[in-house]
């Protein structure tokens, strides 16, 4: 670590991670819910579980984005953070702030939350993924600008690189683009067409900026590949996620009410949307098979090129699966979307974050890579968890073929309760997978406490298979 | 796509002139025009008789004059490179000048015919043939005021003496640019006004 | 100076080769085959150009046997008209294609700094 | 091909690209919304409706339901279910105000949510509106939703 406030990343990774076990445990819940339906209720009805779970997997996310920002980008920049203490500050207004909407949607009822956070005035709840108090989104622009405020000032006055310039662009969109969740007109059309400004040119837009960036950063560092090379791929591969993406967001515009012509704009669009992930892919080889070095953290350069391969099968291939209209007609809003949501959502984002946790933790621990046993955890957690997940895409792809079969597509279609009943078998192995994914999150956890002898960056004499 | 920056690399035959990003660009404009004909047949062989009928509505004169000078403009373009291969930055500027006048001509004409479709209060949700007539030929459209700004840029930068004979990547990349735009036109054209 | 050209010129043509067994199993199949097979005409044995043509036609053989074959076995043994037919077919197709892709992407790193598979 | 990728013309292809499909993008935006009042039911924007969708969004619908295609998938679309219970806003009032409070053993169970009359009114009417909303292709394919 070269300069002391990149420390400050810790403190963001660690409430991730922490976030992240809630997340999963709520998203056994849910599994469970699916199958035995009046499990936890009315306690934690479903709805409430689902919100904890998607709200809890975007805040993590964030905490994992502002970690990653506040570790890369004095490196980059070359000097300290401009203001230590502002990116402490808002660490903790976010983390409250965070809690205590967590806490809100378990302990009072959703209506009663609405009330007491005064959604009259904004009316801004009650959407999903935007459930937030309208008090909690004014905080989270407030932190956002905060954080962006910080982060640009350190990438203006220092050295300017690529990376930074695109991770730069990648927040600011971020926080314009929520500004959108503030607009809730009356009209369910328009409502719901500039609901998808937030959350689609978050996921396929502004979000893989930040996506690339960090890929590109840690694959410079443990590949040691020149730089020039990986800022021309970064800028193509970008270029492509919104050359495709903007207008790809047609996709969601096909059933909701939107002009006829989206079905074809959204179509054509989104065919191509899988071409920046699978440049990733190819990208990170490429690289991963012209390192100059090996760096002893052999377990971030898994995690680099997982994320590059789950990406492309989540966010591309699982995408691509249904995103033309003719298809997306049957499978619309059936569990095929889950499927594709979960490997998504995994492949890309969390799996790119926790490849700049593996990379950037034990340097902020003071040493270059965690020791050998611990990366052998480590990378058993990586396996637990992307096998587990590419199980639970499998499942949920199952049941929603059989889904969309029977209820959309036959000649006799089900009612959706008798359809679920008919699925039910899938849902119990999604369970299944997701207990193991929790045990897979459990041992990355472990990792981080797993003692033993530093492995130190010798040229290549030292290496992880010597010593596992 | 090749990274490799090795000092053999000159020795093999350039496949694509010039800068190689702007290929993954027009690679992807290309996959969208292809795809986006694909879609015109498709709904064509779905609604032969409409398609067939609203067809005639279209001028094919204009878009006749159209095809012209897009293909004059890329001529002019071609000569552009000629003479800065000779290192005549003169005429290099002025066919580079009098390619972006064919351009305007394009947009002016082009203008034209959609003033007269939207005084019919044509619009993208008429039907499914004007649906892709609209929006296959604006899009088209924006890829000339594209390219156009990619010309004027070039022949500015010709000006002030930024291109040699042994330097002129540049040109060669918006010159690529430009004849993809044609090229897109080419075939847009018979496919829209023509083919029955 | 003239065996570095040569390196290199086989190395552009496994570039090719690896380019074209991705295609097929992409954007432009049957096409790039044929341009694979022409490929694979113009190299010689025991060279690097050679080696990834050879891989590029397998990976593909394999792939449309394992893909259609297996897929087409599934349709005749489980039913055109049943739902389970699909939940198979289209689980299995899109995730073992997927792999394939993968798989071919690997060899065209490989191709493009002249090396074989596995190192 | 040495020299001629430059990192430059990389840089103007994604400020260049982007910010021409973002401009479409605010285009085609622009369009849509001019052409909406054809299809999304303005006209029976009632009072009523709007405090239905508020109550909608107060208790938290989308999070186990979808509309329209979008939100859970763990109970029934809700755009279409005017139609699905025979055209009738009693028959809706009559399904959420029957809800047990203690759930159904073993089966998924919508809560209990107390509505007034004057609530389950409104609730209804905003579902009415919802399937008055004119969709592509009638989506979804048929009545089950």
């Amino acid at each position: 670590m070269k300069y002391e406030s990149q420390s400050i990343a810790k403190l963001y990774f660690i409430a991730a991670i922490g976030l992240f076990v809630g997340q999963i445990l709520f998203g056994v819940i849910l599994g469970l819910q699916y199958v035995i339906g009046d499990f936890l209720f009315p306690e934690i009805p479903f709805n409430v579980a689902r919100m904890v779970h998607t709200n809890l997997l975007i805040v993590w996310l964030l905490f994992g984005f502002m970690g990653a920002a506040y570790f890369l980008v004095p490196e980059e920049s070359e000097r300290e953070l401009y203001a230590p203490w502002l990116a402490k500050l808002m660490f903790w207004i976010f983390l409250v702030a965070g809690a205590l909407t967590i806490l809100g949607y378990l302990l009072v009822p959703y209506a009663t939350l609405a009330e007491i956070t005064m959604n009259d005035l904004l009316p801004t709840m009650g959407r999903e993924f935007l459930e937030q108090p309208t008090i909690t989104k004014i905080g989270i622009v407030v932190v956002l600008l905060a954080f962006i405020f910080n982060i640009g000032m350190t990438i203006l006055t220092g050295r300017k690189t690529v990376i930074t310039l695109v991770l730069l662009t990648g927040l600011v969109g971020l926080a314009v683009f929520f500004l959108f969740s503030f607009y809730n007109p009356h009209n369910l059309v328009l409502d719901k067409y500039f609901w998808w400004f937030v959350v689609h040119l978050w996921v396929e837009g502004v979000w893989e900026l930040i996506m690339a960036s960090l890929l590109a950063y840690v694959l410079i560092k443990v590949t040691g590949v020149d730089r020039e090379v990986i800022e021309k791929w970064l800028y193509i591969i970008i270029a492509m996620a919104l050359i495709s993406g903007i207008i790809g967001t047609g996709h969601h515009f096909f059933w909701i009410g939107a002009p006829d012509y989206w079905q074809w704009l959204g179509s054509v669009f989104s065919a191509l949307e899988p071409i920046p992930f699978f440049m990733m892919t190819l990208f990170a080889f490429n690289v991963v098979n012209k390192r100059r070095r090996d760096h002893p953290n052999k377990a971030a350069t898994l995690w680099a090129l997982g994320t590059a391969v789950m990406a492309f099968l989540g966010a591309g291939v699982w995408g691509f699966l249904h995103t033309l209209a003719p298809v997306n007609f049957y499978t619309h809003g059936t569990q095929i979307t889950a499927a594709h949501g979960h490997m998504a959502f995994y492949g890309a984002y969390v799996m790119v974050v926790l490849t700049i946790i593996s990379y950037s933790m034990p340097i902020m621990r003071g040493r270059e890579a965690a020791n050998a046993r611990a990366q052998v955890v480590e990378m058993w957690s990586f396996w637990l968890m992307t096998v587990s997940m590419v199980f639970i895409t499998l499942f949920l792809t199952g049941a929603g073929i059989l889904q969309v079969y029977l209820q959309r597509y036959s000649e006799d279609p089900m009612s959706f309760m008798a359809t679920q009943e008919k699925v039910e078998i899938f849902y119990w192995m999604r369970e299944g997978a997701g207990l193991i994914f929790l045990i897979g999150l459990i041992l990355y956890i472990i990792s981080f406490f797993v003692k033993g002898e530093d492995v130190k960056m010798l040229g290549s004499s030292v290496s992880i298979e010597e010593t596992s | 796509m090749n990274v490799r920056t090795t000092e053999t690399d000159e020795e093999l035959p350039r496949l694509l002139p010039g800068d190689f990003a702007i290929w993954f660009f027009i690679f992807a404009e290309l996959l969208v025009f292809a795809i986006a004909f694909i879609s015109y047949a498709v709904a064509r062989i779905q609604n032969v008789e409409m398609f067939n009928q609203y067809q005639l509505t279209l001028n094919r004169e204009l878009g006749a004059a159209n095809t012209l000078l897009l293909i004059t403009a890329s001529y002019f373009v071609v000569r552009a490179i000629h003479a800065i291969r000779i290192d005549d930055v003169k005429s290099c500027v002025r066919w580079l000048y009098l390619s972006l006048g064919c351009g305007s001509g394009f947009l002016l004409l082009k203008s034209l015919e959609y003033y007269e479709k939207f005084s019919h209060g044509i619009n993208l949700s008429t039907n499914t043939f004007y649906m892709f007539y609209l929006s296959l030929t604006m899009f088209h459209f924006l890829h000339v005021i594209l390219g156009m700004v990619i010309l004027l840029a070039i022949a500015i930068k010709a000006q002030r003496g930024g291109y040699t004979a042994q330097d002129h990547i540049g040109i060669e990349t918006g010159a690529s640019y430009w004849h993809m735009v044609d090229l897109v036109w080419i075939i847009l054209f018979p496919l829209v006004y023509i083919i029955r | 100076m003239k065996s570095v050209k040569t390196d290199e010129l086989q190395i552009k043509r496994a570039s090719d080769a690896a380019l074209a067994s991705l295609l097929n199993l992409t954007i432009l199949p049957v096409i790039s085959f044929i341009a694979l097979l022409l490929i694979h005409r113009k190299t010689q044995a025991d060279t690097i150009d050679h080696y990834h043509a050879v891989l590029g036609v397998k990976i593909n053989v394999i792939a449309a046997v394992v893909l259609f074959l297996v897929s087409a076995l599934m349709i005749l043994l489980g039913g055109f008209d049943s739902p389970w037919t699909w939940v198979y077919v289209i689980s299995y197709f899109t995730i073992v294609h997927t792999i394939f892709i993968v798989f071919a992407l690997w060899a065209l790193v490989r191709a493009w700094s002249g090396d074989r598979l596995w190192s | 091909m040495r020299e001629t990728f430059t990192k430059g013309m990389a840089r103007n292809i994604y400020y260049g690209g982007s910010v021409f499909f973002f401009l479409v993008f605010i285009g085609l935006t622009v369009d849509t919304v001019q052409t909406l009042p054809k299809t999304d039911n303005r006209e029976n924007l009632t009072e009523e409706v709007v405090a239905g969708k508020r109550l909608w969004e107060h208790n938290n619908c989308i999070g186990c339901h979808t509309l329209l295609g979008e939100g859970a998938y763990f109970a029934p679309e809700l755009g279409n279910v005017y139609t699905r219970f025979g055209e009738s806003t009693e028959a809706i009032k009559g399904f959420i105000k029957s809800r047990p409070v203690d759930g159904i053993p073993g089966r998924r169970s919508m809560p209990q949510f107390n509505f007034t009359d004057q609530e389950l009114e409104e609730i209804a009417q905003f579902l009415k509106y919802a399937d008055g909303i004119k969709v592509a292709r009638d989506w979804p394919p048929n009545i089950q939703g």
